[in-house]
Protein backbone atom coordinates (compact mmCIF):
# COMPACT_ATOMS: atom_id res chain seq x y z
CA UNK A 1 0.00 0.00 0.00
CA UNK A 2 1.58 3.58 0.58
CA UNK A 3 5.03 3.94 0.52
CA UNK A 4 5.40 0.88 -1.66
CA UNK A 5 8.18 1.67 -4.59
CA UNK A 6 9.20 -0.81 -7.22
CA UNK A 7 11.52 -0.15 -9.62
CA UNK A 8 12.31 -1.91 -12.70
CA UNK A 9 15.55 -1.63 -15.04
CA UNK A 10 15.49 -1.89 -19.06
CA UNK A 11 18.64 -1.49 -21.42
CA UNK A 12 17.82 -0.47 -24.74
CA UNK A 13 20.97 -0.09 -25.86
CA UNK A 14 21.62 3.91 -26.22
CA UNK A 15 19.88 4.24 -23.10
CA UNK A 16 18.49 2.47 -19.95
CA UNK A 17 14.92 2.86 -19.03
CA UNK A 18 13.63 2.78 -15.16
CA UNK A 19 9.99 2.03 -14.66
CA UNK A 20 9.08 3.69 -11.15
CA UNK A 21 5.68 2.34 -10.24
CA UNK A 22 4.28 3.24 -6.63
CA UNK A 23 5.69 6.29 -4.50
CA UNK A 24 8.79 7.92 -3.79
CA UNK A 25 8.93 9.05 -0.26
CA UNK A 26 11.12 9.99 2.19
CA UNK A 27 11.42 5.93 3.38
CA UNK A 28 11.68 4.48 -0.13
CA UNK A 29 14.48 6.58 -1.73
CA UNK A 30 17.60 5.46 -0.17
CA UNK A 31 16.65 2.38 -2.42
CA UNK A 32 16.11 4.87 -5.70
CA UNK A 33 19.05 6.70 -4.88
CA UNK A 34 21.61 3.81 -4.96
CA UNK A 35 19.51 2.52 -7.81
CA UNK A 36 19.68 5.32 -9.76
CA UNK A 37 23.47 5.99 -8.93
CA UNK A 38 24.20 2.76 -9.41
CA UNK A 39 23.15 2.68 -12.75
CA UNK A 40 24.68 6.13 -14.16
CA UNK A 41 27.84 4.79 -12.50
CA UNK A 42 28.14 1.73 -14.18
CA UNK A 43 26.38 2.20 -17.79
CA UNK A 44 27.79 5.63 -19.59
CA UNK A 45 24.18 5.91 -21.43
CA UNK A 46 21.53 8.49 -21.07
CA UNK A 47 18.79 7.52 -18.55
CA UNK A 48 15.22 7.41 -18.90
CA UNK A 49 12.74 7.51 -16.20
CA UNK A 50 9.13 6.29 -16.91
CA UNK A 51 7.17 7.79 -14.08
CA UNK A 52 3.84 6.22 -15.85
CA UNK A 53 3.20 4.54 -12.45
CA UNK A 54 4.59 6.95 -10.24
CA UNK A 55 1.58 8.16 -8.10
CA UNK A 56 3.98 9.94 -5.18
CA UNK A 57 7.40 11.77 -5.17
CA UNK A 58 8.54 14.47 -2.35
CA UNK A 59 11.23 16.73 -2.46
CA UNK A 60 13.59 14.06 -1.22
CA UNK A 61 12.72 12.06 -4.39
CA UNK A 62 13.05 14.85 -6.69
CA UNK A 63 16.91 15.59 -4.75
CA UNK A 64 18.01 12.26 -5.66
CA UNK A 65 17.03 13.07 -9.17
CA UNK A 66 19.03 16.19 -9.19
CA UNK A 67 21.55 14.51 -7.67
CA UNK A 68 21.74 12.02 -10.50
CA UNK A 69 21.62 14.37 -13.36
CA UNK A 70 24.72 16.31 -11.79
CA UNK A 71 26.15 12.33 -12.07
CA UNK A 72 25.09 11.53 -15.58
CA UNK A 73 26.25 15.48 -16.93
CA UNK A 74 29.58 14.23 -15.31
CA UNK A 75 29.70 11.35 -17.74
CA UNK A 76 28.51 14.13 -20.87
CA UNK A 77 24.75 12.35 -20.64
CA UNK A 78 21.30 13.31 -20.16
CA UNK A 79 18.05 12.26 -18.04
CA UNK A 80 14.90 11.73 -19.97
CA UNK A 81 11.52 12.07 -17.83
CA UNK A 82 8.70 10.98 -19.17
CA UNK A 83 4.82 10.56 -18.66
CA UNK A 84 4.45 11.97 -15.46
CA UNK A 85 1.05 12.85 -13.95
CA UNK A 86 -0.28 15.85 -13.90
CA UNK A 87 0.11 16.50 -10.02
CA UNK A 88 3.81 15.46 -10.04
CA UNK A 89 4.77 17.55 -13.19
CA UNK A 90 2.92 20.34 -11.08
CA UNK A 91 5.98 19.48 -8.55
CA UNK A 92 9.00 19.98 -11.49
CA UNK A 93 7.33 23.12 -12.56
CA UNK A 94 7.29 24.73 -9.07
CA UNK A 95 10.34 24.08 -8.80
CA UNK A 96 11.88 25.05 -11.65
CA UNK A 97 13.16 21.28 -11.66
CA UNK A 98 11.16 21.50 -15.24
CA UNK A 99 13.98 23.30 -17.04
CA UNK A 100 16.89 20.98 -15.48
CA UNK A 101 15.60 17.48 -17.31
CA UNK A 102 14.45 16.77 -20.59
CA UNK A 103 10.18 16.11 -19.87
CA UNK A 104 8.69 14.37 -22.04
CA UNK A 105 5.40 13.51 -22.84
CA UNK B 1 -13.28 33.74 11.69
CA UNK B 2 -14.33 32.82 14.49
CA UNK B 3 -16.18 29.85 12.85
CA UNK B 4 -16.56 26.55 15.41
CA UNK B 5 -13.47 24.24 14.65
CA UNK B 6 -12.65 21.12 15.15
CA UNK B 7 -9.67 19.28 15.82
CA UNK B 8 -7.62 16.39 15.16
CA UNK B 9 -4.19 15.62 16.13
CA UNK B 10 -2.21 12.90 15.47
CA UNK B 11 1.21 11.92 17.70
CA UNK B 12 4.04 10.05 15.47
CA UNK B 13 7.30 9.27 16.27
CA UNK B 14 10.40 10.47 14.91
CA UNK B 15 10.87 7.57 11.76
CA UNK B 16 10.45 8.22 8.50
CA UNK B 17 8.66 4.91 8.15
CA UNK B 18 5.26 6.95 9.61
CA UNK B 19 5.57 9.76 7.40
CA UNK B 20 3.11 7.70 4.74
CA UNK B 21 0.92 7.69 7.86
CA UNK B 22 0.69 11.42 8.29
CA UNK B 23 -0.20 11.28 4.06
CA UNK B 24 -3.09 8.76 4.58
CA UNK B 25 -4.58 10.54 7.67
CA UNK B 26 -4.57 14.13 5.88
CA UNK B 27 -5.72 12.91 2.80
CA UNK B 28 -8.78 11.42 4.83
CA UNK B 29 -9.09 14.75 6.56
CA UNK B 30 -9.00 16.91 3.22
CA UNK B 31 -11.32 14.52 1.25
CA UNK B 32 -14.11 14.61 4.04
CA UNK B 33 -13.68 18.59 4.18
CA UNK B 34 -14.66 17.91 0.65
CA UNK B 35 -11.56 19.09 -1.15
CA UNK B 36 -11.81 17.92 -4.89
CA UNK B 37 -9.03 15.37 -5.06
CA UNK B 38 -6.12 17.66 -6.98
CA UNK B 39 -6.38 19.59 -3.92
CA UNK B 40 -6.16 16.83 -1.12
CA UNK B 41 -2.90 15.70 -3.30
CA UNK B 42 -1.44 19.30 -2.63
CA UNK B 43 -1.92 19.20 0.80
CA UNK B 44 -0.65 15.53 1.29
CA UNK B 45 2.04 16.46 -0.34
CA UNK B 46 2.89 19.90 1.70
CA UNK B 47 2.18 17.97 5.03
CA UNK B 48 4.55 15.27 3.55
CA UNK B 49 7.09 17.88 3.26
CA UNK B 50 7.36 19.22 6.80
CA UNK B 51 6.83 16.00 8.22
CA UNK B 52 10.19 14.76 6.06
CA UNK B 53 11.98 17.72 7.68
CA UNK B 54 11.28 17.10 11.22
CA UNK B 55 12.29 13.23 11.30
CA UNK B 56 15.47 14.28 8.81
CA UNK B 57 16.28 16.67 11.85
CA UNK B 58 14.95 14.24 14.35
CA UNK B 59 15.25 15.38 18.02
CA UNK B 60 17.30 13.72 21.29
CA UNK B 61 15.08 15.09 23.69
CA UNK B 62 11.53 14.21 22.09
CA UNK B 63 10.27 10.53 20.98
CA UNK B 64 7.56 12.71 19.09
CA UNK B 65 6.05 15.43 16.64
CA UNK B 66 2.44 16.07 16.79
CA UNK B 67 0.12 16.98 14.23
CA UNK B 68 -2.83 18.92 14.84
CA UNK B 69 -5.56 19.40 12.12
CA UNK B 70 -8.08 22.34 12.48
CA UNK B 71 -11.42 21.95 10.55
CA UNK B 72 -13.71 24.99 9.78
CA UNK B 73 -15.85 25.39 7.01
CA UNK B 74 -13.57 27.88 5.75
CA UNK B 75 -10.52 25.71 6.11
CA UNK B 76 -8.12 23.28 7.24
CA UNK B 77 -4.89 24.65 9.09
CA UNK B 78 -2.26 22.00 9.82
CA UNK B 79 -0.19 23.03 12.76
CA UNK B 80 3.09 20.98 13.73
CA UNK B 81 4.05 21.09 17.14
CA UNK B 82 7.18 19.26 19.33
CA UNK B 83 8.33 19.59 22.86
CA UNK B 84 11.71 19.97 21.65
CA UNK B 85 12.21 23.82 21.30
CA UNK B 86 15.56 22.93 19.39
CA UNK B 87 13.13 22.02 16.67
CA UNK B 88 11.23 25.09 15.79
CA UNK B 89 13.16 26.79 12.67
CA UNK B 90 13.25 23.76 10.36
CA UNK B 91 13.49 24.92 6.67
CA UNK B 92 16.21 28.13 6.78
CA UNK B 93 18.55 25.93 5.49
CA UNK B 94 19.58 25.45 1.79
CA UNK B 95 19.23 21.89 1.05
CA UNK B 96 15.36 22.58 2.47
CA UNK B 97 14.83 24.79 -1.02
CA UNK B 98 12.89 22.26 -2.79
CA UNK B 99 11.00 21.55 0.29
CA UNK B 100 10.24 25.73 0.95
CA UNK B 101 8.88 25.95 -2.89
CA UNK B 102 6.47 22.99 -3.20
CA UNK B 103 5.33 24.31 0.53
CA UNK B 104 4.58 27.67 -0.39
CA UNK B 105 3.35 27.06 -4.13
CA UNK B 106 1.26 24.53 -2.56
CA UNK B 107 -0.62 26.29 0.44
CA UNK B 108 -2.46 29.37 0.50
CA UNK B 109 -0.85 30.17 3.99
CA UNK B 110 2.49 29.50 5.59
CA UNK B 111 4.47 30.24 8.41
CA UNK B 112 7.85 29.12 9.01
CA UNK B 113 9.79 30.11 11.81
CA UNK B 114 7.45 31.37 14.34
CA UNK B 115 7.94 32.64 17.92
CA UNK B 116 5.26 30.83 18.57
CA UNK B 117 5.34 27.39 20.68
CA UNK B 118 4.91 25.70 17.36
CA UNK B 119 6.92 24.37 14.23
CA UNK B 120 4.91 25.66 11.25
CA UNK B 121 1.71 26.58 10.59
CA UNK B 122 -0.05 25.91 7.02
CA UNK B 123 -3.43 26.67 6.12
CA UNK B 124 -5.83 25.68 2.88
CA UNK B 125 -8.64 27.53 1.84
CA UNK B 126 -11.59 25.65 0.72
CA UNK B 127 -13.13 27.69 -2.30
CA UNK B 128 -9.45 29.28 -3.24
CA UNK B 129 -7.96 27.64 -6.48
CA UNK B 130 -10.59 24.81 -6.87
CA UNK C 1 6.71 -9.14 25.38
CA UNK C 2 9.36 -6.39 26.05
CA UNK C 3 10.07 -5.23 22.77
CA UNK C 4 10.34 -1.62 21.50
CA UNK C 5 7.57 -0.03 20.68
CA UNK C 6 6.28 2.20 18.62
CA UNK C 7 3.36 4.85 19.71
CA UNK C 8 1.30 6.47 17.43
CA UNK C 9 -2.30 8.38 18.60
CA UNK C 10 -4.98 10.06 16.98
CA UNK C 11 -7.17 12.59 19.33
CA UNK C 12 -10.74 12.74 16.93
CA UNK C 13 -14.13 14.26 18.37
CA UNK C 14 -17.35 12.68 19.01
CA UNK C 15 -18.57 12.75 15.25
CA UNK C 16 -19.65 10.34 13.14
CA UNK C 17 -17.87 12.53 9.88
CA UNK C 18 -14.38 11.51 11.27
CA UNK C 19 -14.66 7.93 12.01
CA UNK C 20 -13.51 7.61 8.18
CA UNK C 21 -10.29 9.47 9.67
CA UNK C 22 -9.48 6.46 12.50
CA UNK C 23 -10.16 3.81 9.38
CA UNK C 24 -7.88 5.73 6.98
CA UNK C 25 -5.10 6.06 9.89
CA UNK C 26 -5.19 2.49 10.88
CA UNK C 27 -5.15 1.00 7.66
CA UNK C 28 -2.16 2.46 7.03
CA UNK C 29 -0.53 1.64 10.32
CA UNK C 30 -1.27 -1.46 9.33
CA UNK C 31 -0.30 -1.90 5.74
CA UNK C 32 3.12 -0.36 7.03
CA UNK C 33 3.60 -3.29 9.56
CA UNK C 34 3.42 -5.86 7.09
CA UNK C 35 -0.01 -7.57 7.53
CA UNK C 36 -1.66 -8.77 4.56
CA UNK C 37 -4.50 -6.64 3.33
CA UNK C 38 -7.38 -9.20 4.58
CA UNK C 39 -6.22 -8.71 7.81
CA UNK C 40 -5.46 -4.84 7.25
CA UNK C 41 -9.71 -4.82 6.39
CA UNK C 42 -9.99 -7.08 9.82
CA UNK C 43 -8.42 -4.50 11.90
CA UNK C 44 -9.84 -1.76 10.15
CA UNK C 45 -13.41 -3.02 10.65
CA UNK C 46 -12.87 -3.87 14.32
CA UNK C 47 -11.10 -0.09 14.99
CA UNK C 48 -14.73 1.66 13.04
CA UNK C 49 -16.78 -0.53 15.44
CA UNK C 50 -15.22 0.86 18.70
CA UNK C 51 -15.26 4.41 17.19
CA UNK C 52 -18.76 4.26 16.34
CA UNK C 53 -19.90 3.08 19.64
CA UNK C 54 -18.10 5.93 21.04
CA UNK C 55 -19.65 8.68 18.72
CA UNK C 56 -22.73 7.10 19.15
CA UNK C 57 -22.54 7.33 23.03
CA UNK C 58 -21.04 10.77 22.88
CA UNK C 59 -20.01 12.57 25.52
CA UNK C 60 -21.09 15.65 27.75
CA UNK C 61 -17.82 15.94 29.57
CA UNK C 62 -15.34 15.38 26.69
CA UNK C 63 -14.84 17.00 23.26
CA UNK C 64 -12.86 14.02 22.11
CA UNK C 65 -11.50 10.47 22.26
CA UNK C 66 -7.99 9.31 21.79
CA UNK C 67 -6.89 6.23 19.73
CA UNK C 68 -3.03 5.07 20.73
CA UNK C 69 -1.07 2.46 18.39
CA UNK C 70 1.35 0.48 20.01
CA UNK C 71 3.39 -1.04 17.21
CA UNK C 72 5.53 -3.58 17.80
CA UNK C 73 7.42 -6.46 15.97
CA UNK C 74 4.71 -9.51 17.00
CA UNK C 75 1.35 -7.09 16.99
CA UNK C 76 -0.58 -3.91 16.72
CA UNK C 77 -2.33 -3.18 20.03
CA UNK C 78 -5.13 -0.85 19.74
CA UNK C 79 -6.39 1.38 22.82
CA UNK C 80 -9.09 3.89 23.20
CA UNK C 81 -8.98 6.39 25.68
CA UNK C 82 -11.29 9.73 26.83
CA UNK C 83 -11.31 12.13 30.04
CA UNK C 84 -14.60 11.34 30.39
CA UNK C 85 -15.22 8.33 32.59
CA UNK C 86 -18.65 7.26 32.50
CA UNK C 87 -17.51 6.24 29.32
CA UNK C 88 -15.88 2.84 29.60
CA UNK C 89 -17.90 -0.62 29.59
CA UNK C 90 -19.40 0.72 26.31
CA UNK C 91 -20.42 -2.77 24.65
CA UNK C 92 -22.51 -3.83 27.73
CA UNK C 93 -26.01 -3.56 25.64
CA UNK C 94 -28.03 -5.69 23.57
CA UNK C 95 -27.63 -3.44 20.32
CA UNK C 96 -23.68 -3.63 20.29
CA UNK C 97 -24.48 -7.30 20.03
CA UNK C 98 -23.34 -7.44 16.35
CA UNK C 99 -20.15 -4.93 16.67
CA UNK C 100 -19.45 -7.26 19.94
CA UNK C 101 -19.33 -10.12 17.84
CA UNK C 102 -17.40 -8.95 14.70
CA UNK C 103 -14.33 -7.29 17.00
CA UNK C 104 -14.23 -10.28 18.66
CA UNK C 105 -14.10 -12.57 15.37
CA UNK C 106 -11.86 -10.10 14.16
CA UNK C 107 -8.93 -9.52 16.55
CA UNK C 108 -6.80 -12.03 18.61
CA UNK C 109 -6.94 -10.60 21.74
CA UNK C 110 -9.87 -7.72 23.31
CA UNK C 111 -10.21 -6.64 26.78
CA UNK C 112 -13.92 -4.88 27.05
CA UNK C 113 -14.97 -3.37 30.19
CA UNK C 114 -11.41 -3.15 31.91
CA UNK C 115 -11.05 -1.23 35.55
CA UNK C 116 -8.51 0.72 33.74
CA UNK C 117 -8.30 4.41 32.89
CA UNK C 118 -8.76 3.28 29.02
CA UNK C 119 -12.05 2.40 27.48
CA UNK C 120 -10.93 -0.77 25.56
CA UNK C 121 -7.75 -2.55 24.32
CA UNK C 122 -7.62 -4.54 21.50
CA UNK C 123 -4.56 -6.82 20.00
CA UNK C 124 -4.00 -8.67 16.15
CA UNK C 125 -0.61 -10.29 16.32
CA UNK C 126 1.81 -10.73 13.45
CA UNK C 127 1.68 -14.24 12.04
CA UNK C 128 -1.34 -15.69 13.34
CA UNK C 129 -4.10 -16.25 11.51
CA UNK C 130 -1.98 -14.64 8.70
CA UNK D 1 -13.52 8.93 -1.01
CA UNK D 2 -13.50 7.18 1.91
CA UNK D 3 -17.18 7.49 3.37
CA UNK D 4 -18.69 7.92 -0.21
CA UNK D 5 -21.81 5.87 -0.86
CA UNK D 6 -23.88 5.81 -3.94
CA UNK D 7 -27.09 3.65 -3.77
CA UNK D 8 -29.24 2.84 -7.35
CA UNK D 9 -32.79 1.57 -7.70
CA UNK D 10 -34.05 -0.56 -9.95
CA UNK D 11 -37.68 -2.04 -10.55
CA UNK D 12 -37.50 -5.53 -11.84
CA UNK D 13 -41.45 -5.93 -12.17
CA UNK D 14 -41.48 -8.94 -9.16
CA UNK D 15 -38.73 -7.35 -7.10
CA UNK D 16 -36.58 -3.95 -6.35
CA UNK D 17 -32.71 -4.02 -6.78
CA UNK D 18 -30.67 -2.07 -4.53
CA UNK D 19 -27.01 -1.38 -5.81
CA UNK D 20 -24.85 -0.20 -2.51
CA UNK D 21 -21.44 1.26 -4.01
CA UNK D 22 -19.04 2.82 -1.58
CA UNK D 23 -18.88 2.56 1.98
CA UNK D 24 -21.75 2.06 4.34
CA UNK D 25 -20.26 3.22 7.88
CA UNK D 26 -21.79 5.31 11.04
CA UNK D 27 -21.74 8.60 8.42
CA UNK D 28 -23.68 7.37 5.62
CA UNK D 29 -25.61 4.68 7.03
CA UNK D 30 -28.93 6.76 7.51
CA UNK D 31 -29.02 7.84 3.90
CA UNK D 32 -28.88 4.08 3.63
CA UNK D 33 -31.42 3.17 6.17
CA UNK D 34 -34.60 5.35 4.89
CA UNK D 35 -33.65 4.47 1.40
CA UNK D 36 -34.43 0.63 2.43
CA UNK D 37 -37.33 1.68 4.55
CA UNK D 38 -38.71 4.01 1.96
CA UNK D 39 -38.74 1.21 -0.88
CA UNK D 40 -40.12 -1.82 1.41
CA UNK D 41 -43.29 0.44 2.60
CA UNK D 42 -43.71 1.83 -0.89
CA UNK D 43 -43.36 -1.53 -2.95
CA UNK D 44 -44.68 -4.83 -1.92
CA UNK D 45 -41.90 -6.72 -3.41
CA UNK D 46 -39.10 -8.62 -2.45
CA UNK D 47 -36.08 -6.42 -1.86
CA UNK D 48 -32.43 -7.99 -3.70
CA UNK D 49 -29.38 -5.78 -2.69
CA UNK D 50 -26.68 -5.91 -4.97
CA UNK D 51 -23.05 -5.71 -3.13
CA UNK D 52 -20.97 -6.18 -6.24
CA UNK D 53 -19.60 -2.48 -5.55
CA UNK D 54 -19.73 -2.36 -1.37
CA UNK D 55 -16.10 -1.99 -0.39
CA UNK D 56 -17.04 -1.68 3.38
CA UNK D 57 -20.04 -2.10 5.72
CA UNK D 58 -19.74 -2.18 9.18
CA UNK D 59 -22.22 -3.25 11.89
CA UNK D 60 -24.57 0.18 11.53
CA UNK D 61 -24.93 -1.06 8.09
CA UNK D 62 -26.16 -4.37 9.12
CA UNK D 63 -28.17 -3.41 11.60
CA UNK D 64 -30.00 -1.94 8.75
CA UNK D 65 -29.90 -4.89 6.33
CA UNK D 66 -31.55 -6.64 9.96
CA UNK D 67 -34.13 -3.78 10.55
CA UNK D 68 -35.24 -3.99 6.51
CA UNK D 69 -35.82 -7.64 6.74
CA UNK D 70 -37.86 -7.41 9.75
CA UNK D 71 -40.01 -4.79 7.95
CA UNK D 72 -39.77 -6.89 4.38
CA UNK D 73 -41.22 -10.50 6.68
CA UNK D 74 -44.41 -8.01 8.01
CA UNK D 75 -45.27 -7.80 4.39
CA UNK D 76 -44.32 -11.49 3.91
CA UNK D 77 -41.32 -10.69 1.74
CA UNK D 78 -37.71 -11.88 1.23
CA UNK D 79 -34.70 -9.71 1.27
CA UNK D 80 -31.95 -11.19 -1.25
CA UNK D 81 -28.26 -10.24 -0.95
CA UNK D 82 -25.89 -11.11 -3.51
CA UNK D 83 -22.30 -10.74 -5.04
CA UNK D 84 -20.74 -10.13 -1.67
CA UNK D 85 -16.92 -9.36 -1.30
CA UNK D 86 -15.66 -11.83 0.56
CA UNK D 87 -14.22 -9.47 3.37
CA UNK D 88 -18.13 -8.81 3.76
CA UNK D 89 -19.20 -12.11 3.57
CA UNK D 90 -17.20 -12.77 6.33
CA UNK D 91 -18.82 -10.61 8.34
CA UNK D 92 -22.35 -11.84 7.57
CA UNK D 93 -21.05 -14.85 8.77
CA UNK D 94 -19.34 -13.92 11.63
CA UNK D 95 -22.32 -12.15 13.06
CA UNK D 96 -24.73 -15.20 11.75
CA UNK D 97 -26.90 -13.21 9.54
CA UNK D 98 -25.95 -15.49 6.94
CA UNK D 99 -28.41 -17.54 7.84
CA UNK D 100 -31.48 -14.98 8.55
CA UNK D 101 -30.66 -13.51 5.15
CA UNK D 102 -30.75 -14.99 1.18
CA UNK D 103 -27.20 -14.68 0.23
CA UNK D 104 -26.75 -15.57 -3.37
CA UNK D 105 -23.14 -15.07 -5.29
N1 LIG E 1 15.24 24.49 -8.07
C1 LIG E 1 16.43 23.88 -8.13
N2 LIG E 1 17.08 23.76 -9.26
C2 LIG E 1 18.28 23.15 -9.31
N3 LIG E 1 18.86 22.60 -8.25
C3 LIG E 1 18.25 22.65 -7.09
C4 LIG E 1 17.01 23.28 -6.96
N4 LIG E 1 16.64 23.17 -5.66
C5 LIG E 1 17.61 22.50 -5.03
N5 LIG E 1 18.59 22.17 -5.86
C6 LIG E 1 19.81 21.44 -5.55
O1 LIG E 1 19.57 20.04 -5.63
C7 LIG E 1 20.48 19.38 -4.81
C8 LIG E 1 19.84 18.23 -4.07
O2 LIG E 1 20.58 17.10 -4.36
P1 LIG E 1 21.00 16.04 -3.24
O3 LIG E 1 19.87 15.08 -3.07
O4 LIG E 1 21.44 16.78 -2.03
O5 LIG E 1 22.18 15.32 -4.01
P2 LIG E 1 23.69 15.10 -3.52
O6 LIG E 1 23.64 13.91 -2.66
O7 LIG E 1 24.45 14.88 -4.82
O8 LIG E 1 24.11 16.37 -2.80
C9 LIG E 1 21.01 20.41 -3.82
O9 LIG E 1 22.38 20.60 -4.07
C10 LIG E 1 20.25 21.68 -4.13
O10 LIG E 1 21.04 22.84 -4.03
N1 LIG F 1 -26.84 -12.23 15.01
C1 LIG F 1 -28.05 -11.67 14.95
N2 LIG F 1 -29.04 -12.29 14.34
C2 LIG F 1 -30.23 -11.72 14.25
N3 LIG F 1 -30.54 -10.50 14.76
C3 LIG F 1 -29.59 -9.84 15.37
C4 LIG F 1 -28.31 -10.37 15.49
N4 LIG F 1 -27.54 -9.46 16.16
C5 LIG F 1 -28.35 -8.42 16.42
N5 LIG F 1 -29.58 -8.63 15.95
C6 LIG F 1 -30.71 -7.71 16.06
O1 LIG F 1 -30.68 -6.80 15.00
C7 LIG F 1 -31.40 -5.66 15.38
C8 LIG F 1 -30.74 -4.42 14.87
O2 LIG F 1 -31.69 -3.70 14.13
P1 LIG F 1 -31.87 -2.13 14.29
O3 LIG F 1 -30.91 -1.45 13.38
O4 LIG F 1 -31.81 -1.78 15.74
O5 LIG F 1 -33.33 -1.96 13.67
P2 LIG F 1 -34.64 -1.30 14.35
O6 LIG F 1 -34.47 0.13 14.07
O7 LIG F 1 -35.79 -1.96 13.62
O8 LIG F 1 -34.58 -1.68 15.82
C9 LIG F 1 -31.44 -5.65 16.89
O9 LIG F 1 -32.75 -5.78 17.32
C10 LIG F 1 -30.62 -6.86 17.30
O10 LIG F 1 -31.18 -7.51 18.40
Amino acid sequence: MSGELNIKEENLGDSIEVYLDGEVDIYTSQRLKDKLYGIIEKNQLDLRINCRDLSYIDSTGLGIFVGALKKAKQNGKSIYISELKENIKKLFMITGLDKLFIIEE
Amino acid sequence: MSMPVDNIELLLPFKAEYVSIARLTVSGIASRMGFDIDTVEDIKVAVAEVCNRIVSIGSKLSKYYKINFAISEQSLKVLFTCEDKSIRCIFNNEDAELAVSIIKALMDDVEFCTDGSYILSMTKSIGENM
